[in-house]
């Protein structure tokens, strides 16, 4: 859904008419994607990028609804377990080949073939067993079970749909020049200093809400990568590029003040950021360490701080963009005295030289895997002030700050208490990857996302309901009896949403929509002269 | 002298070069293989599967198949002798192999960073020698007082870290006055700012050394015959002394080169510039060996050349040398 | 002295650097074709008044003077420029140390050239040509190759005489050399001299700067000799070398060891040590009957030079030293002298043929089992300072060399200590100094001292008196002839001065190339020379005698 | 422009009555003690980072570790000092506490390189022929690997921590170290103290124990002042990367990777902890420089 937008960009009817020409240079602060193409692994970087170029079958609207894009319209039998996906037949990739049904099933087994390695789009159609073409623009696809999440995977840019010719490529070829419907295509991509994308001088189709139909306005996006975050900003003051993303708190705030940069805050759907609090191993293997731990940090004091107003707080275990997400306030507020009495019930009374609570003979002490790229300065930030209030209620936190290798080779061995990793996928299925105990089972790399590592045969039985009953309403009820279920269960705490914000010159206009996972698109964007 | 003993002496120094040369090489080859041995052994140390690497990473969520067919493909699943082997025969042949991250061959991605920077390096080197030797003739001419403050700024400067520098000088010239663009370009304007990065911590180092010989020079009895003969203070500069105070430069450039290689690390980072430093970062986290080996090949490849370079110019610029 | 137009008239000269005056009110003339010597002990302020003259005193110096003309002009009023201009076109100046006077990294030819350049405006293939002209003028051979040579690839002679070429590039009415001589062999100073003579005939006025009164007696029209920064005695060559007034000037002279007899004592402060001298050689076998202490056989030594043919440093050389004589070998730089030393000393293994010490076998037993044997054996250097260890103190260094390397603390052995100093005439209480705070003599004598604590019968002296001036040479010389005397010690003694050799030496080698080409009692080899080598060796020794 | 030579009366030397002749006694005294200001000042910067290090709780006047998030981005003042940081902690008081990790960290690595240069320096210098070419080429790899490739593949075998970091930038800097110490053993080696010491029928091993290493050690202080301020800049470059000390541990490189992310709102968290790097490997090369001319003296 397109947040809601601070700063008055594309929210306000443009008041000048739209020019044709330009180029956009965007600067990313993500480690630059080593595939351009999302099938492969699939991650945020790539979604980002590749949302300029690729399409998928259905999006969200501008109130959040999900709408059919390159799809026309779907079915489901009655017992779930057939859908039925009709594509458009006016669409041509910019190789030229036509979208078909056949073309949609090359690109599901382009996803679900091992080969290619994909992570994220494999993990959304898990549920397909077998796929037909019944005609040109019909694909019927059989489920092992019913998934009521599907057309919400249909939405993600790691399902997007590329030109089947293109995707008979090899990977290599694949990977530098994906060939996709979108509004602009890849015409090259010099590693390290920038992918260039040129318009789609065939476009003709709008994205969802667009403002024009026809080919984009901008006649090129130069997608660079600036790892660091002052430079980036630097680079937007002094006019080098247009937008950047990743935009640190305490820019966002100066740049609230300046009536050349604006910003676009779109938060990432799916789960919002949290710590999980490993509950396999000691000491939170006891609940009422978990609930102690969750009153001695001072988050709020913390975002405030940092955030500069950025980042409302979140209690949920979902994005505040997922409307079945479930908040509860009352279990995260700060309260020191609380610990006190919990951890001494919990025979954790004794205190060491340094003031750290002991129990034979073992200090309270939590192990904080942090990995440097995954989360901003700020972040890191936040976690040294709950080190230093959780120092107070003598409870020690280690943070180790590792690189993605050495932070995945942590979780593998279960070398963690509490760990900070981000998820984002579309609607509250979600909860399914992040809680249920099947997730605790890990892919052969040693990875697994239920890291709280919740073991509960109810939620269990309660996420698998959700993930497959065709009523909408009862849908709901079950997703919020889970998420009150790991909330209650002391598994986690939430911080905020996950953060998705970009700055951008006030020379562009029309900046705000998103893709389904939040990701800006250029379509309707122009630059003034 | 007779004709005959002249030739005789060509011979020799003919044979002398030719066997320099050979030398050379050959020392060349056996750094290039010891620095292949050892990042091939060193690199499997890490914790972490190639395979993984491979796979799109860490934190993929590869098959087991998936991780048996990449190990396959790579030859991942042999003895590690085997494996060693195999990599020097293809290194032997020009083969750096494949990266696993950028899924191109590593020649071809090497090719593509090394030109920014060896611009980067090359240039920064050059800055830095103008800024020493320009700091080491001014101080000499301006007293006591401007030998204290030179040998205070070369001090100074060569003890200030790279990051550092550079995020003083993007707030400075970038942010405040808007001067100079703060993220680097291949070209122009861009590059003013990762070079000075670069070059004044280095120009301050050379600038210590090189003073010094110049102060030396100056004071030389070759400089006192030479004001005997008439020659002016600027005269001896240019004439004598100058050309002392650059030998220890030209002796230090090959280790400045190298240091210029670990700074680029830094510097690419902070200004987003590609190039080899900003890669080998990416490829020791990403695991990716074949990467990681090419990376360092080429960095001990430039600094062989570079140290023979350097010693070739010591030997033009100092007929001293050539004969010992 | 009062001729009208003198080419240089200086009046109360001062030269201070910062609180220190060390040239205090000198005064003196140089006419037209005369030549005045400048001579006096080293730091007595002859350097420093001769850079004065051309406005070149040094960094931090201040210079006053009552009068300084060069040919006519007032230099006291010169500006810069003018100065520029003095320089090398009026007056012509050969700076002390030629071995460092040129600049390595250009070639002669630039050098010589740049004089020309900076004076005149001859087109550059004229100057090349003069370049050539002056090269050939100062005796170089192959002058156009010469002129593409950087001083590394000349001998201290060679560099002498580019140097001299280009002081004299341009004809200065006046010519100020600084020791000329003093880093070349007898030979080699000889022909400079002879050159520098010539000069001086040709009709410009000359200072020469030297603290060799006999050196400079042949050249010489009128001396001055300095000391502390002051003239103490002024006047014609003659009277000054034949009827000294000054005793500074008359010690000068004494110390002066050509044509002293052995063991005639050359320092008169030299009776520091107890004995008086003998005037004859102490009763100790002759050459003949008694069996040698050192002897070397046909010893042979090559050095690998990269990229050449190896380089026969020392060829089939032999000698044979007595008990309580003095050997003495003398030969041009580069002939192989040291390098005969270390093979004697057991530092360096000869290729062929040996050496034998006590008449064992020396230089071909392994070093271990030389070791045992090596308190008999000493040796002394030419530099003694870089033999000290930098750390040790001069009575650190003699416990050492007293305890054999069991301790380095003065106070266990402190009678020894005191014994050997006393026996090289240096005082207690220079024990807790450190060498590089001595003067030049006390180096050299702390040197000796040390070399003697294992009580050595040989000693190995290899140019011990070649870096001191003529009085604290005639000091050290004096000291080690007492020593023979009173100790019975044999020396190898290695010198290329020949008055010094022949002053030192019972028999004499006298190397060249490498091969001895002529051996003997010393009086026979000095007085009726075999080998046309010795011959011009010994035409080229200043042969001076005093109050002749 | 002065002329080059001033005028006196022809004869009469009047000295005494020239001002400038008679010594002045001020003069040399005050030429002495500049000379020796930066040496002073160096020192006692130098001075102040080693109280800092060792009793830090006497310079410091906060908790280096205590938060107070309202009072976070405090600009330099009456305060707070050098201003506070992002969670509102002393700039200052971190800085002092800092030092002992700082220093630590660059004396440990500096000792280590030179340890293991020492030992390599020996072996060649005095191990023969063989030894003195395997250990060249030993060298030559070194240097010809890049630095941080070296420690950045150190830290990614033994994972990041203060440990890591001391050896990683030890085995960086060891190479730098070993050929010089070689060199001035091979120059002590040939030289004619050690002649005499041979003549004088000394062995080799205790040549090498009395005159050799010995006088090693006097230029491998010189090289080890210099050392240490380079090794908290390779330090501050490792933590920079983020391979350095764990926070909270207020580690300069640590704080100034911090700082830079707030470059543009609060200059002083960048700033002074630079400022401290500086200040302490300046003066660390101001005084080997001054060892190293009384060395020569
Ligand atoms: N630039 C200078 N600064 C300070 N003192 C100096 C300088 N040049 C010379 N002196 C001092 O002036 C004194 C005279 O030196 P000078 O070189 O003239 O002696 P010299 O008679 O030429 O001796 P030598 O025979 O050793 O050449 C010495 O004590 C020397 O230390
Ligand atoms: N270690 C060595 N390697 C190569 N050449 C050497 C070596 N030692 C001496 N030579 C050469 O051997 C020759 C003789 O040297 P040596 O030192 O014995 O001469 P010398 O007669 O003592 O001369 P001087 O009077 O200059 O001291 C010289 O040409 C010298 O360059
Ligand atoms: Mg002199
Ligand atoms: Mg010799
Ligand atoms: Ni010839």
């Amino acid at each position: 859904a397109p947040a809601p937008e601070s700063g008055n960009g594309a929210g306000t009817p443009a008041a000048a008419t739209p020019v044709a020409g330009g180029t956009l240079v965007y600067a990313s602060g993500d480690a630059e994607p080593s595939c351009l193409d999302p099938h492969v692994g699939g991650n945020y970087p790539q979604a980002l990028v590749s949302s300029q170029y690729l399409e998928t079958l259905y999006t969200k609207d501008a109130a959040g609804e999900l709408v059919p894009w390159l799809a026309q319209d779907s079915t489901v039998s009655a017992d779930g377990l057939t859908r039925t996906v009709k594509v458009r037949g006016d669409i041509r990739f910019t190789d030229g080949t036509p979208l078909t049904a056949e073309a949609v099933k090359a690109n599901f087994e382009h996803l679900l073939d091992p080969a290619t390695a994909s992570s994220t789009g494999y993990l959304a159609l898990g549920k397909i067993k077998s796929m037909k073409a019944l005609d040109p623009t019909t694909l019927e696809l059989k489920l092992s079970t019913p998934d009521n999440a599907l057309l919400e995977s249909f939405s993600m840019p790691w399902v997007a749909i590329q030109s089947p010719a293109a995707l008979k490529r090899s990977q290599e070829e694949n990977c530098a020049a994906p060939v996709g419907t979108g509004p602009f295509k890849v015409e090259s991509w010099k590693k390290q200093e920038a992918v260039n994308l040129v318009r789609n001088e065939d476009y003709k189709r709008p994205v969802a809400d667009a403002d024009h139909t026809g080919p984009a306005y901008l006649d090129a996006i130069t997608w660079r990568f600036i790892p660091e975050a002052a430079t980036r900003y630097a680079a937007l003051q002094a006019g080098e590029v247009q937008v950047i993303d990743n935009a640190q708190p305490d820019t966002i705030a100066a740049a609230a003040k300046n009536d050349t940069i604006k910003h676009l805050d779109a938060p990432r759907p799916g789960a919002s950021n949290r710590i999980e609090l490993n509950s396999s191993k000691a000491p939170f293997n006891d609940p009422a360490v978990r609930e102690a731990f969750i009153h001695a940090v001072n988050v709020d004091a913390g975002i405030d701080s940092l955030f500069f107003g950025t980042a409302p707080r979140s209690y949920s275990p979902l994005s505040s963009v997922e409307p079945l997400g479930f908040a509860d306030k009352s279990l995260f507020d700060f309260d020191p005295a609380k610990t006190a009495k919990l951890l001494d019930a919990a025979g954790w009374s004794e205190r060491d030289a340094e003031g750290y609570r002991v129990k034979d003979g073992t200090r309270l002490s939590l192990t904080f895997p942090v990995s440097t790229s995954q989360s901003i300065p700020a972040e890191q930030s936040l976690f040294e002030q709950l080190q230093a209030t959780a120092k107070e209620s003598g409870i020690e936190i280690k943070i180790n700050l590792l690189d993605l290798s050495s932070w995945y080779g942590a979780l593998a061995k279960n070398d963690y208490n509490l760990v900070s990793a981000p998820y984002t996928k579309v609607g509250p299925s979600v909860l399914s990857i992040l809680f249920h105990s099947d997730s605790t089972i890990p892919a052969p790399s040693g990875y697994f996302a239920n890291l709280s590592q919740v073991k509960d045969p109810a939620l269990d039985k309660l996420l698998d309901e959700a993930g497959t009953i065709s009523e909408e309403g009862k849908r709901k009820g079950l997703y919020i009896r889970a998420q009150k279920l790991v909330l209650e269960g002391h598994y986690l705490l939430p911080l905020y949403d996950q953060q998705n914000h970009f700055l951008y010159s006030s020379k562009l206009n029309n900046v705000g929509s998103t893709t389904a996972v939040a990701s800006p698109t250029f379509f309707d964007t122009w630059l003034a002269k | 002298m007779n004709p005959g003993t002249h030739t005789q002496r060509r011979r020799t120094r003919i044979t002398g070069a030719a066997s320099w040369v050979l030398g050379k090489v050959l020392g060349g080859i056996f750094v290039l293989w010891a620095v292949a041995t050892a990042i091939f052994f060193g690199i499997r140390m890490i914790p972490g599967d190639p395979a993984e690497a491979i796979m799109g990473g860490p934190g993929s969520q590869a098959s087991a198949e998936a991780l048996a067919a990449a190990r396959a493909e790579y030859g991942l699943d042999e003895p590690l002798a085997v494996q060693y082997f195999t990599a020097l025969r293809r290194l032997a042949t020009g083969d750096l192999g494949t990266s696993y991250s950028l899924k191109n061959p590593v020649s071809e991605v090497l090719g593509e960073l090394l030109p920014p920077t060896l611009t980067l390096a090359v240039l920064a080197l050059l800055v830095a020698w103008v800024l020493a030797l320009g700091l080491a003739v001014a101080s000499t001419r301006s007293g006591r007082a401007g030998m204290a403050l030179a040998s205070g700024l070369e001090i100074v400067s060569a003890a200030v870290p790279h990051f550092w520098l550079a995020s003083v000088l993007i707030m400075l010239f970038a942010t405040a006055l808007g001067w100079l663009p703060p993220v680097s370009t291949a070209t122009g304007a861009g590059l003013v700012l990762p070079v000075a990065t670069l070059a004044l911590p280095l120009a301050g180092f050379l600038g210590q050394v090189m003073r010094d010989t110049l102060d030396a020079a100056q004071r030389s009895g070759f400089a006192l015959s030479a004001r005997a003969r008439g020659e002016s203070e600027i005269g001896v500069l240019l004439r004598h002394s100058l050309r002392h105070a650059a030998l220890p430069g030209i002796a230090l450039s090959g280790w400045a080169f190298g240091s210029l290689l670990s700074g680029a690390v830094v510097v690419e980072a902070i200004f987003a510039r590609p190039g080899l430093g900003r890669s080998l970062l990416s490829a020791v986290t990403a695991r990716d060996i074949p990467l990681v080996t090419g990376v360092a090949l080429v960095s001990a490849a430039a600094y062989v050349l570079i140290m023979a370079l350097s010693d070739a110019a010591e030997k033009l610029a100092d007929p001293r040398m050539a004969r010992a | 002295m009062s001729t009208p137009n003198p080419v240089l008239r200086v009046e109360n000269l001062h030269v201070s650097f910062g609180a220190t005056e060390v040239v205090a009110g000198v005064s003196f003339t140089v006419n037209p074709g005369e030549t005045l010597a400048l001579v006096g002990e080293s730091g007595s302020g002859k350097s420093v008044t001769a850079r004065s003259l051309i406005g070149l005193a040094g960094a931090g110096s201040r210079v006053r003077a009552g009068a300084l003309q060069v040919a006519g002009t007032d230099a006291r009023s010169l500006s810069q420029r003018a100065w520029r201009t003095l320089r090398g076109r009026t007056a012509g100046f050969i700076l002390q140390d030629a071995l460092t006077s040129l600049d390595p990294l250009r070639t002669i030819g630039k050098e010589i050239d740049d004089a020309l350049r900076l004076h005149s405006s001859g087109s550059g293939s004229e100057r090349a040509a003069r370049v050539i002209e002056l090269l050939e003028s100062v005796g170089l051979d192959d002058p156009v190759r010469r002129a593409g040579q950087r001083s590394g690839e000349l001998s201290g002679g060679m560099r002498q005489r580019a140097l001299i070429a280009s002081a004299i590039a341009l004809d200065p009415v006046l010519l100020i050399a600084d020791e000329p001589t003093t880093a070349l062999d007898a030979t080699i100073a000889a022909q400079v001299m002879d050159l520098l003579g010539g000069l001086g005939a040709a009709g410009s006025g000359m200072l020469l700067i030297s603290h060799d009164l006999a050196a400079v007696a042949t050249l010489a029209d009128s001396i001055a000799v300095m000391q502390g920064g002051r003239i103490v005695e002024s006047g014609p060559a003659a009277r000054i070398l034949g009827d000294p007034q000054h005793p500074y000037t008359r010690a000068l002279l004494a110390a002066v060891p050509a044509g002293k007899p052995r063991f005639a004592p050359l320092s008169p402060a030299s009776t520091a040590t107890s004995a008086p001298l003998h005037g004859t050689p102490p009763a100790v076998q002759g050459p003949s009957g008694s069996r040698p202490v050192l002897r070397a056989e046909s010893l042979s030594k090559s050095f690998k030079v990269p990229g050449s043919p190896d380089f026969a440093a020392v060829k089939d050389v032999g000698f044979e030293l007595h008990a309580g004589r003095t050997l003495g070998v003398v030969g041009e730089s580069g002939s192989g002298k040291t390098t005969t030393a270390r093979m004697a000393l057991g530092l360096l293994a000869p290729d062929t043929g040996s050496v034998e010490l006590f008449g064992e076998p020396w230089s071909q037993v392994p070093e271990a089992a030389r070791r045992t044997r090596r308190t008999a054996l000493g040796a002394i250097y030419q530099d003694p300072l870089s033999s000290f260890d930098p750390r040790l103190s001069a009575g650190s260094l003699l416990a050492d060399a007293v305890s054999f390397g069991s301790t380095r603390n003065p106070r266990k052995h402190a009678a020894r200590i005191s014994e050997l100093l006393a026996l090289v005439g240096l005082k207690d209480e220079l024990a807790g100094r450190n060498p590089a705070t001595l003067s030049g003599g006390q180096r050299q004598r702390l040197a000796i001292a040390r070399a003697l604590a294992p009580n050595p019968r040989v000693l190995i002296c290899d140019e011990p008196v070649s870096a001191l001036d003529v009085s604290i040479q005639a000091q050290v010389l004096d000291l080690l002839d007492d020593l023979q005397f009173r100790l019975g010690l044999s020396y190898l003694f290695i010198s290329h001065d020949l008055s010094v050799i022949r002053h030192m030496s019972d028999e004499v080698l006298v190397m060249q190339g490498g091969k001895v080409v002529e051996s003997g009692a010393t009086e026979s080899v000095f007085t009726a020379p075999v080998h046309p080598y010795t011959r011009t060796l010994l035409a080229a020794s200043p042969g001076l005698v005093p109050g002749r | 422009m002065n002329p080059l030579i001033e005028k006196l009366p022809a004869s009469d030397p009047v000295l005494a009555q020239h001002p400038a002749a008679r010594p002045r006694p001020g003069a040399p005294v005050l030429a002495r003690v500049a000379a020796l200001a930066p040496l002073l000042l160096a020192s006692a910067v130098l001075a102040f980072f080693v109280l800092a290090a060792i009793a830090p709780n006497l310079l410091a006047p906060f908790d280096p570790l205590a938060i107070n998030p309202a009072d976070a981005f405090s600009p330099p003042g009456a305060n707070h000092l050098l201003g506070t940081d992002e969670s509102g902690r002393d700039i200052y008081s971190r800085i002092v506490h800092g030092s002992r990790p700082s220093l630590l960290i660059g004396a440990a690595a500096t000792a280590i390189g030179l340890g293991l240069a020492l030992v390599l320096g020996t072996i060649a210098g005095f191990g023969g022929k063989w030894l003195d070419f395997g250990v060249g080429r030993i060298l030559e790899v070194l240097f010809a690997l890049p630095g941080l490739l070296l420690a950045l593949v150190f830290i990614a075998l033994s994972g990041p921590g203060v440990g890591t970091t001391v050896i990683a930038v030890g085995l960086t800097t060891a190479p730098g170290y070993a050929r010089m110490i070689r060199a001035q053993i091979i120059a002590l080696r040939t030289s004619s103290m050690v002649e005499a010491a041979t003549v004088l029928g000394r062995s080799r091993a205790r040549i090498l124990a009395t005159h050799i290493l010995p006088n090693a050690l006097a230029p491998i202080a010189v090289l080890g002042t210099l050392g240490l301020g380079q090794a908290v800049v390779w330090a501050a470059s490792l933590s920079f990367l983020g391979l350095g000390a764990p926070p909270p541990a207020p580690e300069w490189g640590a704080m100034l990777s911090a700082g830079r992310t707030y470059l543009a709102l609060a200059w002083w968290m960048t700033f002074f902890p630079g400022l401290a790097i500086v200040l302490v490997a300046a003066a660390s090369t101001v005084l080997s420089r001054s060892l190293k001319s009384g060395g020569n003296r």
